[in-house]
C-alpha cells in the first residue's frame, strides 16, 4: 500500500477541480433552461403532419390518408380514418384527406418509421421535447388540427431535408404538368384542355 | 475563557470577543457572571460550528461538483449559498417515519445521543489565545473520552431500526470505530510525551515560537509529528465514517447503513453529528500538530489567533472532501486489518521515535545530522516495509495478446 | 467455512436454505438484495444467505422488467421490430440494430455495400467505447467512489451520444441500421467530428487510467476477487469480455469475421487470472484497441452508397427457413434467430441475451466473499436489465 | 466446418443406433439442423462436445419454438467451438405433443449455459426438461399458470391494457368530432 496511485488520482482530481474554472473542456453543464444546447438538425421526436402553407393548414395538407403509416407504426399508435369526400392537392390531383389523423404522443416512442414509409412526404419528424399535458386523452392524444404545421416551420428545423423534399415535390410537379400537357396536346382535342388550378408552390 | 492576560500589547482584535463577553455580562449581577460566561461559550460554539456545518455541507457539494465538472447547487440563493438552508427546512417538514417494528425509545434516542457526545468534545479545543471553553489540564483525554462515545450511539441507531441492512452497518461501525481508536489514541500520546501535557492549552502553548525565525516549532515539523499527524489523519477518517472508509453508511451495499429507516429531521441530526465530529477532530489534530492558535510567522502576528486556527481547520477539512472525492471505499476486513497490522505497530514505533527524539535533545552540531537522519529512517522504512507485506499480492498488471 | 464445503452448500436446489443453528456461527441471515438497491444496475434481484459478511448462497431472480419482447417480436413486421432492439441492451442500441440486421441480412440472403459494412463497423466501436467507459465508472461506482469516475465516464459518453444524436437523430434509441445498409449516410463533417473524439480519446483515457487503474484501494478491492476458471466460462456460454478476462482467445469479430473486421487490423487483449480486476483491464485495453480499429475505418471508408439499391423497405417477405446471426456486442455474443414462414412477421424472434448467460456463473464468483465484494463482481460483469428480461 | 451429413455420419459413427435426421435450411443461410430423437439426446450432447474433431464445447443459444400446425413443442440448440473456432452446429429436439407429454432429456448437465435458457423454455413454452438442478419460471412470477410464448396463448382480460387509438382513444376521437364533417379548430 505505497500510496503512489492515491496520489496519482488526487492530483487527477486536483486538475479537473481547478480545470473547471478556466477550461471549459472540464465545465461541461449546460445551465437548462437558460442557456439550452443547440439541437442537432437531424433531432427527432414527436411527428407533425405537413401543411403546404399556413394561412389554410386544413386545406392543403399533404397527407391523403393512405394509412401505409399508420400499418407500418410499430406500436401502432396513429390513428386514421378517411374522409369521404375529396380536395384537389399540390399538384392540381382530386385526392382524399384524412378527416381523423390521431396520434397518441403517449404511446409513440419518435422511432421515424412513419416519415421513412410515407411516400408523399406528409409527415415529418418534429423537435418538441418540452411537452406536457394534465389529460392522458385530452392532452396526449394530437388530433390532425395540433399535428398540422406548416411548411415553412419544417423548413426551420430541418432546412436540408426541407430543401431536398421541396425539390423533390417541385420535380414531379414539373413532370406531373408535362405530363398533362403532352396528353392534352397529344389527344389535340378540339376543345382546348381545361387549365390545371395550380397552387403556388411553397416559397 | 480564562480572563484577558495583564500583557497589554494583545492588540484590540485579540481581546475583542474577550471584550465583548465581559460587556455582555457586566449587566448582569456579579453571582451569575460564571453561569453567563458558560453560556455564551455554548452559544457561541454552537452558533460557529453550527453555521459552519451548514457551509460545509454546502462546500463538499460544491467541491465534488467542480470534481466532477459540474457546478454543483447554484439555484437556491446567489452561487447556492442558501441551500444549506433550504435542506434544513426540507428536512424539518419531511415526515419521520418510525417502522413500527423499530424500538421507538432507541430510534428516537440514537441521533440525539451521537449529536450530544459529538457537541461535547467542542469543550476543550483552544480556539483562540484566550478562547478555550474549558480550560482542563486533561483536556485531551476528556476529548478522546467524549468521541469515543459516538460508537455506542451509531450501535443504537443500527439496533434500534430492526433493519437487516441497518444490522449490518451497526456491527460495521462498531467494528470499525473501535478499531480506529487504537491508532487514535497511540498517535497522540507522543504529543503529551513530548510536550509533557495533557491540557491543550499547555501542548498549544509549547508549540509557540519560532525556530532561524522562519520554521515554527510545530509539532508537525518534526519527523515523529509528521508520522505522528499522518496516523492521526487516516484514523480521523475513519473515526468519522468519511470516504474512503464510510463502511456503515456505504451507499452501495448497504443502502444507506444505519440511517436506512431514519427520515426527516432525525436523518439530517446524523449528518450534522458527522460533521461535528469531523470538525472536532481536525480541531484536536491542529492543537496537537499544527500549533493551534499560533501564527506561522513572526510577522503575521497581528492577524488574529482565532482567524489561525479556523484557516488550519479549513485547510485540513478540505483535504477530507479532496479525499472523498476520489477514493472508492475499502472492504471490511481490508479496514480492520489496515488499522491492526499497519497503523497501530507504526503508532508503536512512532512512540519509540519520539522517546529517542526527546532524548537526544542536547546533542549537538553533528550530532544533530544523526539524531534527523535516525529519526527519518525510524519513520520512513517501517512503512514502506509494513505496506510492502500487506499488499503483497497486489499490482499492476502486464497483459498479452492473442 | 471454508469455501470448498460452500461449494456443496450451494448446490442445494431451489430456494432451500440450509439453516446454521450451531452457537458459534449462530443463523444464516438471508437478504433480498434489489429490485429496488442502488447497485443492481436495474430491477434485479439477489436472494443473498448471508453467513456474517459471507456469501453462502446467491439466488438471482429476473422477470421484474420483462415485456415479452420476443412476443412482440412475432405480432411485428421484420422493420417494426428494429427501433425494439434499442430497447434491448438501452447502452448498446447501435450493436443491438446491427445485430438484428445481420440477422435478418442472412435470413434473406441480403447484400450490404462496403460503405454500410464500414459505417457499421465506426458505429459498433465508438458504442464499445461508451459502453466500456461507462462499466468502469458504474465498477467504480459500485466500489464506493463518490461518482468521480462516473462523472468523467458520462462526461465522454455525452460526446459520443451527441455524435449519435446528430446522425440518426436520437441519442440512445437510434433504429439506424435497415436490412442491406444503413438508413442515414454519414456527412463529411460527421465523419471529420468522429475523427477528432476518436484521437482525443486516448488522452482521455490516460487520465481515466492514472485516476483508477494504479489506485491501491481499487487493487485491494478487486484483485483476487470473484476468479472465473476459462473452463466453468466456456461450459457457462460466457462471452464478451469477462470470458477473454478469464485468458480464453474468443472475439466474435475474429472468429465469425463479419462485417469490415477481416479488412482492419487490431489486436485481442486476454487476462491471465479471470478477476474482477482482469474484467475492468482487459475492457480498458479493448477500448485502446477500438480507438485504433475506428481511426482505420475512418481513414479508408469507401464511397458508394449506404444502402442496397434492391433493399425493401416495406413488404419485406424473406422466404421459409431460418437463421442465426450473432455479433460481438460490447457486452458479449448478442444474437437473434429467426425462423421465417414468408410471411412479413418472423414465425419465432428469439434474442440470445449475453447479460443473462453470463450472469449463469454470478453465484460461483461470489461464493465465500463478502457482500461487498458480490456487488463489485455484480458490477464488474456488467449486465443491463433490459437485455436480461426481454 | 463440415456440412450436417458428415456430422451425421460421424455421430452414427460415434454413438451407434442413434435416431437422428438432418433438417435442410432452405434459407440462404443454410445452417442446417440435426433432429435428435427422445432417446438418447444427452448422449448425443456428450459426444458431440468431446468428440475431437468438433469440440463443441460452447452451447450459445437454447431456443423454443411452439409448431401448433405440427402438434408439438421444438427446442433449438446452436453449438459452437471456442477450441476449433467452428461452428453452428444446429441441434433440435422435438417433444410428443403439446398437451400432456411435453418432457425433454436438459443439456444443462453437458453445457452448463442452457441453466437460465432452459428455464425460460420452461416458463414460456412449458417444455418440461428432466435432470435441469433448478427448473423454476425464470421470468413469470411463480403463481403464473400459463405459457405466454405458445402461438395459441390468450391474454387474461384483466391485463392492464394500454389504449391505443384502437380502443378508448378511438372512441373519443369518434366523440370529439363527428366522422364525415371535420370540425375546423383553429389553425395552431
Amino acid at each position: 500500500m505505497l500510496g503512489i496511485g492515491l496520489l496519482q488520482g488526487l492530483a487527477v482530481t486536483a486538475r479537473n477541480l481547478i480545470g473547471s474554472f478556466h477550461d471549459p473542456k472540464r465545465f461541461v453543464t449546460t445551465q437548462y433552461p437558460e442557456e439550452r444546447t443547440k439541437l442537432p438538425e437531424a433531432y427527432r421526436n414527436f411527428p407533425f403532419l405537413v401543411a403546404e402553407n399556413a394561412t389554410d393548414p386544413m386545406g392543403t395538407l399533404r397527407c391523403v390518408a393512405c394509412q401505409i403509416c399508420e400499418k407500418e407504426c410499430p406500436p401502432q399508435c396513429i390513428y386514421i380514418e378517411k374522409s369521404k369526400d375529396k380536395k384537389p392537392d399540390a399538384n392540381g390531383k382530386m385526392q382524399i384527406y384524412p378527416a381523423i389523423f390521431a396520434i397518441d404522443t403517449a404511446v409513440c416512442m419518435s422511432c421515424q418509421i412513419c416519415v421513412e414509409v410515407c411516400p408523399f412526404d406528409a409527415i415529418k419528424m418534429d423537435q418538441v421535447f418540452e411537452f406536457a399535458a394534465t389529460d392522458r386523452f385530452n392532452g396526449l392524444v394530437l388530433d390532425r388540427v395540433q399535428l398540422a404545421k406548416p411548411n415553412s416551420y419544417f423548413h426551420g428545423i430541418h432546412p436540408t431535408e426541407a430543401a431536398e423534399v421541396d425539390g423533390r415535390l417541385a420535380a414531379a410537379r414539373k413532370a406531373a404538368e408535362e405530363k398533362a400537357r403532352l396528353a392534352a396536346a397529344a389527344k389535340a382535342a378540339p376543345k382546348p384542355p381545361p387549365a390545371p388550378k395550380v397552387d403556388p408552390p411553397a416559397e | 475563557m480564562n480572563p484577558c492576560p495583564s500583557g497589554t500589547q494583545q492588540h484590540f482584535l485579540e481581546r475583542a470577543p474577550v471584550l465583548l463577553r465581559d460587556w455582555i455580562t457586566s449587566f448582569l449581577p456579579g453571582s451569575t457572571r460564571w453561569l453567563a460566561d458558560s453560556l455564551i461559550d455554548i452559544a457561541s460554539i454552537l452558533a460557529v460550528f453550527g453555521l459552519l456545518f451548514a457551509f460545509l455541507t454546502l462546500a463538499e457539494r460544491k467541491v465534488l461538483g467542480r470534481v466532477q465538472n459540474r457546478p454543483g447547487p447554484n439555484r437556491t440563493g446567489w452561487m447556492g449559498l442558501l441551500q444549506p438552508f433550504a435542506d434544513g427546512i426540507k428536512m424539518l417538514t419531511k415526515e419521520d417515519v418510525v417502522p413500527r417494528a423499530a424500538d421507538p425509545v432507541l430510534h428516537f434516542l440514537a441521533p440525539v445521543a451521537l449529536l450530544a457526545f459529538s457537541i461535547l468534545t467542542f469543550a476543550v479545543i483552544p480556539f483562540g489565545r484566550n478562547l478555550v471553553p474549558l480550560d482542563l489540564d486533561a483536556g485531551v483525554l476528556y476529548f478522546f473520552a467524549a468521541g469515543s462515545a459516538t460508537e455506542l450511539a451509531i450501535f443504537m441507531a443500527g439496533w434500534a431500526s430492526h433493519n437487516k441492512y441497518a444490522l449490518f452497518a451497526a456491527m460495521r461501525a462498531l467494528a470499525q470505530l473501535i478499531s480506529y481508536e487504537l491508532p487514535l489514541l497511540l498517535s497522540f500520546v507522543p504529543v503529551v510525551l513530548a510536550t509533557g501535557s495533557l491540557s491543550p492549552t499547555g501542548i498549544v502553548a509549547a508549540q509557540a515560537g519560532w525556530r532561524w525565525g522562519a520554521v515554527p516549532n510545530w509539532l508537525v515539523f518534526t519527523p515523529w509529528g509528521a508520522a505522528g499527524f499522518a496516523i492521526f489523519m487516516i484514523s480521523a477518517l475513519a473515526e468519522s465514517n468519511r470516504s474512503p472508509f464510510d463502511l456503515p453508511e456505504a451507499e452501495s451495499e448497504l443502502i444507506a447503513g444505519h440511517l436506512t429507516e431514519y427520515s426527516g429531521f432525525k436523518y439530517a441530526l446524523f449528518f450534522m453529528a458527522e460533521y461535528f465530529g469531523m470538525c472536532a477532530l481536525s480541531g484536536m489534530a491542529v492543537t496537537l500538530f499544527l500549533g493551534g492558535w499560533h501564527a506561522p510567522l513572526p510577522v503575521l502576528e497581528i492577524i488574529p489567533s482565532y482567524a489561525w486556527f479556523a484557516a488550519k481547520l479549513l485547510v485540513l477539512l478540505a483535504g477530507f472532501i479532496w479525499i472523498r472525492a476520489t477514493l472508492p471505499r475499502l472492504r471490511m476486513d481490508q479496514l480492520t486489518k489496515l488499522a491492526w497490522k499497519f497503523l497501530v505497530p507504526l503508532a508503536l514505533i512512532n512512540l519509540g521515535t519520539t522517546a529517542f527524539w526527546t532524548l537526544t535533545h542536547p546533542w549537538e552540531g553533528p550530532l544533530q545530522l544523526l539524531r534527523w537522519g535516525v529519526a527519518l529512517g525510524l519513520v520512513l522504512i517501517p512503512p514502506v516495509l509494513l505496506g510492502r507485506g500487506l499488499s503483497s499480492g497486489l499490482g499492476p498488471r502486464r497483459y498479452r495478446y492473442a | 467455512m471454508n469455501v470448498p464445503d460452500l461449494q456443496a452448500l450451494a448446490s442445494v436446489p431451489g430456494p432451500a436454505i440450509r439453516a446454521v443453528h450451531d452457537e458459534f456461527h449462530g443463523d444464516l441471515l438471508e437478504v433480498s438484495m434489489g429490485p429496488h438497491h442502488p447497485s443492481t444496475h436495474g430491477v434485479f434481484r439477489m436472494i443473498v444467505t448471508l453467513d456474517g459478511e459471507t456469501v453462502v448462497k446467491l439466488k438471482p431472480v429476473f422477470g421484474y422488467l420483462h415485456r415479452n419482447h420476443e412476443k412482440i417480436g412475432e405480432n411485428t413486421s421484420y422493420l417494426a421490430s428494429m427501433p425494439y432492439t434499442d430497447r434491448l441492451d438501452y447502452f448498446c442500441s447501435m450493436t443491438n440494430n446491427w445485430a438484428y440486421a445481420l440477422a435478418v441480412e442472412k435470413l434473406a440472403g441480403q447484400a450490404v455495400p462496403d460503405r454500410a459494412e464500414y459505417v457499421r463497423v465506426i458505429l459498433a466501436e465508438l458504442t464499445r467505447l461508451l459502453n466500456h467507459t461507462c462499466l468502469a465508472g458504474f465498477l467504480l461506482q459500485d466500489g464506493g467512489a463518490s461518482g468521480t469516475p462516473l462523472m468523467y465516464a458520462f462526461r465522454e459518453r455525452e460526446k459520443i451520444l451527441d455524435l449519435f444524436e446528430s446522425l440518426s437523430g436520437s441519442r440512445m434509441m437510434c433504429n439506424f441500421q435497415r436490412f442491406g445498409g444503413c438508413r442515414v449516410d454519414p456527412d463529411p463533417a460527421w465523419l471529420a467530428a468522429a475523427r477528432t473524439l476518436a484521437d482525443g480519446y486516448g488522452r482521455f483515457l490516460d487520465e481515466f487510467e492514472r485516476l483508477l487503474t494504479g489506485n491501491e484501494i481499487l487493487m485491494a478491492r478487486t484483485q483476487g476477487i470473484g476468479r472465473l476458471s476459462p473452463a466453468l466460462a466456456v461450459g457457462a456460454g460466457v462471452t464478451g469480455p469477462i470470458l477473454r478476462a478469464s485468458g480464453v482467445d474468443y472475439d466474435l469479430r475474429k472468429v465469425d469475421g463479419y462485417g469490415a473486421y477481416p479488412r482492419l487490423k487490431f489486436r485481442v487483449p486476454l487476462g491471465d487470472h479471470g478477476d474482477t480486476y482482469d474484467r475492468y483491464m482487459i475492457r480498458v485495453l479493448e477500448m485502446r484497441e477500438s480507438i485504433s480499429l475506428l481511426q482505420q475505418a475512418l481513414a479508408d471508408l469507401p464511397a458508394g452508397p449506404i444502402m442496397d439499391p434492391k433493399a425493401k423497405l416495406r413488404g419485406f417477405r424473406p422466404k421459409a427457413g431460418e437463421a442465426y446471426g450473432r455479433i460481438e456486442g460490447p457486452k458479449g455474443e448478442i444474437g437473434f434467430y429467426l425462423i421465417s414462414e414468408g410471411g412479413p412477421n418472423p414465425y419465432r424472434y428469439r434474442v440470445r441475451p449475453p447479460s443473462l448467460i453470463n450472469l449463469t456463473i454470478l453465484e460461483d464468483l461470489c461464493l465465500g466473499h463478502s457482500i461487498a465484494d458480490a456487488v463489485v463482481i455484480l458490477g464488474s460483469i456488467d449486465i443491463v436489465l433490459g437485455e436480461v428480461d426481454r | 466446418m463440415e456440412s450436417a451429413e458428415q456430422i451425421r455420419e460421424r455421430i452414427l459413427a460415434g454413438v451407434p443406433g442413434a435416431d437422428i435426421s438432418v433438417l435442410p435450411n432452405p434459407a440462404p443461410s443454410a445452417q442446417h439442423s440435426i433432429l435428435l430423437g427422445p432417446g438418447r439426446a444427452r448422449e448425443i450432447a456428450i459426444f458431440l462436445r468431446d468428440a475431437p474433431g468438433l469440440k463443441l464445447d460452447l452451447c450459445s443459444n437454447a431456443t423454443g419454438v411452439d409448431w401448433p400446425q405440427h402438434g408439438y413443442l421444438e427446442v433449438v440448440y446452436h453449438l459452437y467451438s471456442v477450441e476449433l473456432k467452428h461452428g453452428p452446429v444446429v441441434i433440435r429436439q422435438r417433444t410428443a405433443n403439446r398437451g400432456d407429454a411435453v418432457t425433454l432429456p436438459s443439456l444443462t448437465p453437458v453445457w452448463r449455459s442452457c441453466e437460465f435458457q432452459e428455464r425460460e423454455i420452461f416458463d414460456l413454452f412449458g417444455v418440461v426438461f428432466d435432470g435441469h438442478p433448478d427448473l423454476r419460471r425464470l421470468l413469470m412470477w411463480d403463481e403464473f399458470k400459463d405459457h405466454p410464448m405458445r402461438k395459441d396463448y390468450v391474454e387474461p382480460d384483466d391485463f392492464e391494457w394500454e389504449p391505443t387509438p384502437h380502443g378508448d382513444v378511438l372512441a373519443k376521437a369518434r366523440g370529439h368530432y363527428p366522422a364525415a364533417v371535420p370540425k375546423e379548430g383553429p389553425a395552431p
